[in-house]
């Protein structure tokens, strides 16, 4: 029998070692699996290199792996955000390294990777500092510059459900870099609220195949859900709403 | 000093030229107020770069959903019709064209299209472009809202960019609290005057020469509604 | 209010010109929407461009189409089937051009071409016939040939169910290249069973999200549902049992 | 004449090869006949390039969905644990390298693992590809499941194929009627004899210098299972 899930988020990080490329899905706190990274914290690998699309919010997850000073280098799209001092102080003190890639470029080079592109010819960029030195060429008219795959060792990835061959759907926007860095990394893990049985995730609807995922780890359901149903009464850090009163409970940054 | 249109006025503007049906994209910081004026008779499909088509309006307090954002992390809501996708998937629609519009704010726009939004290129700022520089390059149309003028009075439309670009001639119009302008291929076209602000006025503020285009921007707007 | 659905078939394929390019979904008859090539067909269209995987089964479908000589040229990975009678035929005449495509390269091209992809280097047919005369490149020890976008000025496709903005959903392996034709055609044309009001599609659950279609017809549900629910009674090819007796009903092959 | 091992012996030989939880893709014609024999109590995920995982064995008469077809385009069923993706996505997990193990049959397989069984070059023909490609160079194990000599007696396996190719040296292993062999950087490794077949045997049938692996390879399968 097919089982992929694992007993804890220790074990769902174990093997991960100095100076491997880690995947982190999410965008923003969506879809951000903040236990397995804690869990990676404590597991104590260094010296890493980070893809995700943002460089950490606030102190906890990805800015806590930071904090840490686990990160050598951090490859994404949008790292400065009102909440993201932990990487600010880092940059600016020089302690970590960054690698900027527009968001679409780097949604497309995870994808390459997960689907054998050797590299491919995109629009965005081009002209900008951000594609100096990189290899351009016309094509039907348009100018293009030449990307290449982003892969990993391993993806960390937060969706809502699985069943136990790694068969994942996520919720909403959460869904994010999750589909796209499961299937670029050699180890991908993922944290779930639920496991569910076999045969209950209608084939029509899996977001993640089973193909992409090596390991599952359950971390319950989360604050704003009960029994599978949306309930609220949290704000946009998913703290419940009389814990944060006195900040505004809709906004938020990036 | 010539009459100014409000950022609130201004997005009402933006708003007014968005046809229904249109698949639209609006970028973070003043260009998401252009929501808020949408009619809200008319079907108009605003896609969000983090996953989704058919984001709705921020959802009341207690009914945040953190799984549920748009591309500047606040709390959005999902309309009747709407659907989420991966981030290869939402940004294959930019690139691949099939946005209608896309409103974003701006540094600067020169006069063939460039534009420059994401870094000042001042030394030691931290940078970050998300998805700036897919959408400049991906939406039939981009629109830039922006002031005409920074708070040191220096033009944002120039006759070339100083910062660093973001995308290049691509920018087709710039929706600014004095005028809007087209950008053509001779330069930047005056197509509607707000209050008291002339063509001659404007070419002062700029520095730049201006083409007159606002009669036939008139007869565009009737046929275009 | 937005409604992309048309009053009949008709009307859906209007406008598509002699020498047009047009995508044609399916594999093999799954997907494949035979209810607007008949009104291509009727339409009169001539000297077209298909993309499609197969060139036509039996008599039906693109296989009538390519019988009434309104084809000038194919783009396809499996022409050749032990029904494609009609394409074998003009093939032998020499009345039809075969551009001859792997599958893989087939649907990443038409992906590309959807999400504005220049070229992209593809590992599959190098050092084969297939890839004589394309430009190759060694990237990281493995070799690639640099493979070009396919676009359409239409595509015809077949989808389960849609609403009026033209979300789509599909039935198990019909929907093959429903998606990316979808996207790499100027106008997309779909025949569902049933339009559903909107907001009755799931947001998780779209296949095809509502950007990427302009017209929808209805067709009617299927032979072989009845309410949305599968109540078989068919051969493979969508016939009656009864009226196929003697055939193998689980029988075909490619 | 040698003892040779029936196609339903074969399929049954590269069935017992393949691991739990493999993800594999079974070519169309003869290797199809490898799910016949997959162990009912094994956990293995067929992969159907038309897109599909989790592809169960074909459906009672009377059950058959003609929306749901393996790419020999025969009706089959879905397993619990099945999911659908369109073909770009299906062909990216062939490319992409995420299938453990496919089995394809072949004209031809050189030393080197050139493989070709997409066309004989005849002149008239009619050519067809499918997705053979795909699969030759995006299996981490591509098997050959084949008769070692053609109905004239010639040999399959060849110093190089005269065949059109349809990858390069792309295949692990062949599975014939008379013995399994290794492509090595060497050559032709035998790595299990059928019947009253011997390495010499073999050599003079095909014609090739081959490598006598039987022994390590004994130690390997009972180390696999």
């Amino acid at each position: 029998m097919i089982n992929k899930v694992v007993s804890s988020v220790e074990e769902a990080v174990a093997g991960v070692v100095d100076g491997a490329t880690v995947m982190v899905g999410g965008f923003g706190r969506a879809g951000q699996p903040l236990e397995l990274i804690d869990a990676l914290i404590a597991q104590g690998a260094t010296d890493l290199t980070i893809i995700s699309n943002n460089a950490g919010n606030g102190d906890v997850g990805l800015a806590a792996l930071l904090a840490a000073r686990r990160v050598r280098k951090i490859v994404c799209s949008f790292p400065r955000q009102p909440d993201s001092w932990v990487f600010d102080g880092l940059y600016r003190e020089g302690a970590i390294e960054l690698e900027l890639v527009p968001q679409g470029n780097l949604a497309e080079r995870i994808r390459a990777a997960g689907t054998g592109i050797g590299a491919f010819f995109s629009p965005t960029g081009v002209g900008t500092q951000l594609a100096e030195g990189k290899e351009t060429r016309e094509i039907d008219g348009r100018v293009y510059s030449l990307e290449y795959p982003i892969r990993a060792d391993f993806a960390l990835i937060s969706a809502w459900k699985a069943d136990r061959w790694g068969n994942l759907v996520y919720r909403k926007t959460a869904r994010n870099f999750g589909p796209i860095m499961a299937a670029a990394a050699t180890t991908t893990v993922v944290q779930v609220d639920e496991i569910v049985s076999l045969g209950s995730i209608d084939p029509e609807n899996v977001a993640t195949p089973s193909i992409f995922v090596q390991r599952v780890a359950v971390v319950g359901e989360r604050e704003w859900l009960k029994d599978d149903v949306f309930v609220g009464g949290v704000d946009l850090e998913g703290r419940p709403l009389e814990a944060s009163a006195g900040t505004d409970s809709a906004g938020g940054s990036r | 000093m010539t009459t100014k249109l409000s950022r609130a006025e201004l997005a009402q503007r933006i708003a007014a030229a968005i046809p229904e049906g249109a698949f639209v994209n609006l970028g973070i910081g003043a260009p998401t107020m252009v929501a808020n004026y949408l009619p809200a008779d008319l079907e108009i499909i605003l896609h969000t770069e983090n996953g989704m088509l058919g984001m709705g309006p921020a959802p009341l307090a207690g009914e945040v959903d953190p799984d549920l954002i748009n591309a500047g992390k606040q709390a959005v809501t999902a309309l009747d019709g709407a659907a989420y996708f991966h981030q290869a998937d939402s940004f294959g629609m930019m690139r691949g064209g099939h946005l209608d519009v896309c409103v974003l704010g701006a540094f600067q726009v020169a006069e063939n299209g460039d534009l420059a939004n994401w870094s000042t290129g001042a030394p030691g700022a931290v940078p970050a472009v998300g998805g700036a520089m897919d959408l400049a390059i991906g939406a039939k149309e981009v629109y830039v809202m922006t002031d005409l003028l920074t708070k040191q009075n220096e033009s944002k439309l120039v006759a070339a960019c100083s910062y660093p670009l973001t995308g290049i001639g691509c920018v087709s119009r710039v929706y600014t609290d004095h005028a809007v302008f087209d950008v053509t291929p001779e330069g930047f076209a005056v197509r509607e005057l707000y209050g008291d602000n002339t063509v001659e006025l404007l070419a002062t503020l700029t520095g730049l020469r201006l083409i007159d285009a606002t009669t036939a921007s008139a007869f565009d707007e009737t046929k275009g509604h």
